[in-house]
């Protein structure tokens, strides 16, 4: 195995970890963080850069020059969805009320007082 | 155990679940989701069998994958109009909301009392929030137009076509 | 290598199935999105590792149409909510003309 | 070390797989059904590619988990609408029969016939024969006839087209059902994807995807022929972008009763007829394509084939006209309470 190719390989173990390291800490974040807007927090670092940190790291590894270029709008196409997911999530879990869910196709009253979930308290944030 | 083995004994327990969901529920909805569920199921034993005839050169036999394909597609199509019959079965039963309990045919008149003013207070706050909320996603679509159409008389659409439907959305078997 | 990415391919799914939790737990649905959003993209991650790792060519092209689909739920939860959020906002309001405690359906709902 | 991994990989996607098929039928809220179901899409996509089939993953990606999570996700918003205005109405409920519960018992019965189903189906699995039947030598030794190197391409499109072609007439059969379902006052107008509200994120998303998205259709069509890809994926991203830019309300179909819109979505089918029927004169019988004219007799196919699939998958996520939607077109924001 030459250096350079030695090297190569090590360029790829280490992004990929990092990448690989930024989904825990990006699904640790989900699961530990307490509303909507942490989480989105947490979300944003394992899609932007997980995914980057990935795509970076095969880059080496890929047998012909389009292969890398595909990665490559595969990653922008993440930042792009991630982006925009981002804002719409945001939008719903600040403003107005937190969505309540249908229950078995039976007729839920919207009224305020009715609990319809477990947490209609939890996460939402502010409720104009 | 082959990958094959693997998916195929996946694909039995997906058939049986989307089975179960498919028969216990009524909610229409939910009968599509399972209908998905046991299609992708069945569709997976054919990946799996597909994947017992691979050969050199190929990692799974090219026949059935086409099947599958040409299956995805015709199961969404059947979700689609599936879909499309729960949709217009709601926009039935929004019509039918003024009347009653009674369905489609009871006259108005036959409505406890108490219910009218509420009805009325309901529905002119409905026509204002129009206004004051401008086109809202909610406040503008088919479904929330159809009661005051139905109560200022122009309720021709529908009701005659309501008899040919069945009313406990069944229909949503017609899926595939 | 292929060992290593293999490795890593089972290290993101690992990960993605901690996100199904949140999907499963919810409590919002703004949570579920998210949960789904961050499976997706750990998906195509665990797509690119395993499929580099077995020298699969068309693994990008699945990887792609994988990408580009990805904001499409999101556009359709983002309806679902604000027609929620009408509905309920529009309720509550109905609630303060009427001065009544709502209208409350006969039959008692959820 | 490296099968057992591969193993590994394959077992975490089919325990997932399985999870979240019983967690998103058996769960309570219909939004987090079909949540799961979406992200169960996306999962069924890890496990095509494991079992070697790239070409039936990409249009399980596409249509199986992107456009049904979108049709499926729109639907619980407009019955979510009626749902919520019939219970503000106080009107009854027409069909009482959902609201009836099954008895316990009954559930369980339900459960262990299903089961059994499954462990009848698995048993099944477990009987079949070895060495398994294939007809892959065979699909791969006509393969060079068609002048294509895609052995699903040429079945889909070469050995067995008669199905291809059938089913894009179900296609075409399934959109004229759900036309069928329009209302009286709505017959002949243009069907309308729900526009969302909040819609400068989308818009910028409707300006921003679509032309990568069609670059990435005809790539996918073109190299369908050696690689996997194809009529389907192609049309399926087709059909997503454009409703994508419609849910932005930066477009609008046309009416249903638009003659160009009709053309659009019979072209395909009669294409492929027209072609198999000329075979019947120049070759040996229905669907052979003539000598010396396979190749470009399949590119035009599949070139119409795919523009008809997403005209049909787009009207199809589009639903019956309204009247209503066609009235207002797009709608502001819901401005903020």
């Amino acid at each position: 195995m030459s250096v350079v190719a030695a090297l190569l390989d090590g360029w790829t173990v280490l992004l990929v970890c990092a990448g690989i390291g930024f989904f825990v800490a990006g699904t640790t974040g989900m699961l530990r963080f307490p509303d909507a807007a942490t989480r989105l927090h947490a979300l944003t670092k394992a899609d932007n850069l997980g995914v980057g940190l990935v795509v970076l790291g095969l880059l080496p590894q890929v047998a012909r020059p389009a292969e890398g270029f595909k990665l490559l709008v595969i990653w922008a196409l993440v930042l792009l969805a991630s982006a925009v997911s981002s804002q719409l999530v945001a939008r719903v879990a600040t403003d107005g009320p937190p969505i309540e869910e249908d229950r078995n196709g039976r007729t839920a009253p919207a009224a305020s007082g009715t609990p319809l979930d477990r947490s209609g308290s939890v996460g939402a944030g502010a409720q104009p | 155990m082959t990958s094959a083995t693997l998916f195929s004994l996946c694909s039995a327990a997906l058939v049986g679940i989307g089975l179960f969901g498919l028969l216990l529920h009524q909610d229409p909805l939910r009968r599509i989701v399972a209908l998905n569920v046991l299609g992708a199921g069945t569709f997976l034993l054919f990946g799996a069998i597909a994947r017992r005839g691979a050969v050199d050169g190929l990692p799974s036999d090219p026949v059935p994958q086409a099947m599958v394909i040409t299956g995805v597609v015709v199961a969404f199509a059947g979700s689609a109009l599936a879909v499309s019959i729960v949709r217009r079965l709601a926009a039935l039963d929004a019509l039918d909301g003024p009347d009653g309990p009674d369905g489609p045919d009871a006259p108005s008149s036959i409505e406890p009392s108490d219910d009218a003013p509420r009805d009325a207070s309901a529905r002119g706050s409905g026509d204002s929030d129009g206004e004051v909320g401008g086109k809202s996603g909610a406040g503008s679509t088919g479904v929330d137009d159809a009661p005051r159409r139905g109560v200022n008389g122009g309720a021709f659409d529908g009701r005659p076509r309501r008899s040919s439907i069945e009313p406990d959305g069944r229909a949503s078997m017609e899926g595939r | 290598m292929t060992a290593f990415l293999l490795v890593a391919a089972v290290a993101v799914l690992l990960t993605v199935a901690g996100a199904l939790v949140r999907v499963v737990r919810g409590p919002t649905t703004s949570d579920r999105m998210m949960g789904a959003q961050l499976i997706g993209t750990g998906g195509i991650a665990a797509l690119l590792l395993a499929g580099t790792a077995s020298r699969l060519n068309s693994t990008s092209d699945v990887a792609l149409v994988l990408a580009i689909l990805a904001p499409f739920a999101m556009v359709a939860f983002r309806r679902y909510a604000a027609a929620t959020q009408a509905a309920a906002s529009r309720e509550r309001r109905l609630e303060i003309d009427a001065g009544a405690p709502g209208a409350a359906p006969p039959q008692g709902g959820a | 070390m490296i099968p057992a991994l591969e193993r590994a990989v394959e077992l975490a996607i089919g325990a997932m797989l399985v999870g979240l098929a019983l967690w998103s039928v058996l769960v309570r809220p219909r939004f987090a059904s079909i949540v799961g179901f979406v992200v169960f899409g996306l999962l069924l996509m890890l496990a095509w590619m494991r079992l070697g089939a790239p070409d039936v993953a990409m249009t399980e990606g596409a249509i199986g988990s992107g456009l049904a999570g979108f049709l499926l996700l729109s639907a619980a918003a407009r019955l979510r609408c009626s749902e919520i205005r019939r219970a503000r109405i106080g009107a009854g409920e027409p069909q009482r029969a959902r609201d009836r519960s099954p008895r316990r018992s009954s559930i369980v019965a339900l459960g262990v016939g299903c089961a059994a189903v499954a462990a009848a189906l698995a048993a099944a699995v477990a009987a079949l024969p070895h060495p398994a039947p294939s007809l892959a030598p065979a699909a791969l030794e006509r393969l060079p006839e068609l002048g294509i190197g895609n052995p699903v391409s040429g079945v889909l499109i070469g050995f067995r087209a008669l199905d291809t072609l059938v089913e894009k007439i179900v296609l075409v059969v399934a959109l004229v059902g759900v036309w069928g379902l329009a209302a009286e006052a709505s017959w002949r107008r243009a069907p309308s994807v729900d526009p969302s509200p909040e819609i400068e994120p989308i818009r910028f998303l409707a300006r921003a995807l679509p032309p990568v998205g069609i670059v990435l259709a005809i790539y996918l069509l073109w190299r369908g022929a050696t690689e996997p890809g194809g009529a389907f994926p192609a049309g399926a991203i087709l059909a997503a972008m454009a409703v994508l830019v419609l849910a932005a309300g930066l477009g609008r179909l046309p009416p249903t009763a638009a003659r160009s819109l009709r053309l659009a979505i019979c072209a395909g089918p009669l294409v492929f007829l027209g072609v198999g029927g000329l075979g019947m004169g120049v070759a040996r019988g229905f669907l052979d394509y003539p000598a010396g004219f396979e190749v470009l007799s399949i590119k035009l196919i599949e070139v119409l084939l795919t523009g008809s699939v997403a005209v049909v998958l787009l009207l199809l996520v589009a639903g019956p006209p309204e009247e209503a939607a066609s009235a207002n077109g797009m709608r502001r924001p819901e401005p903020p309470l």
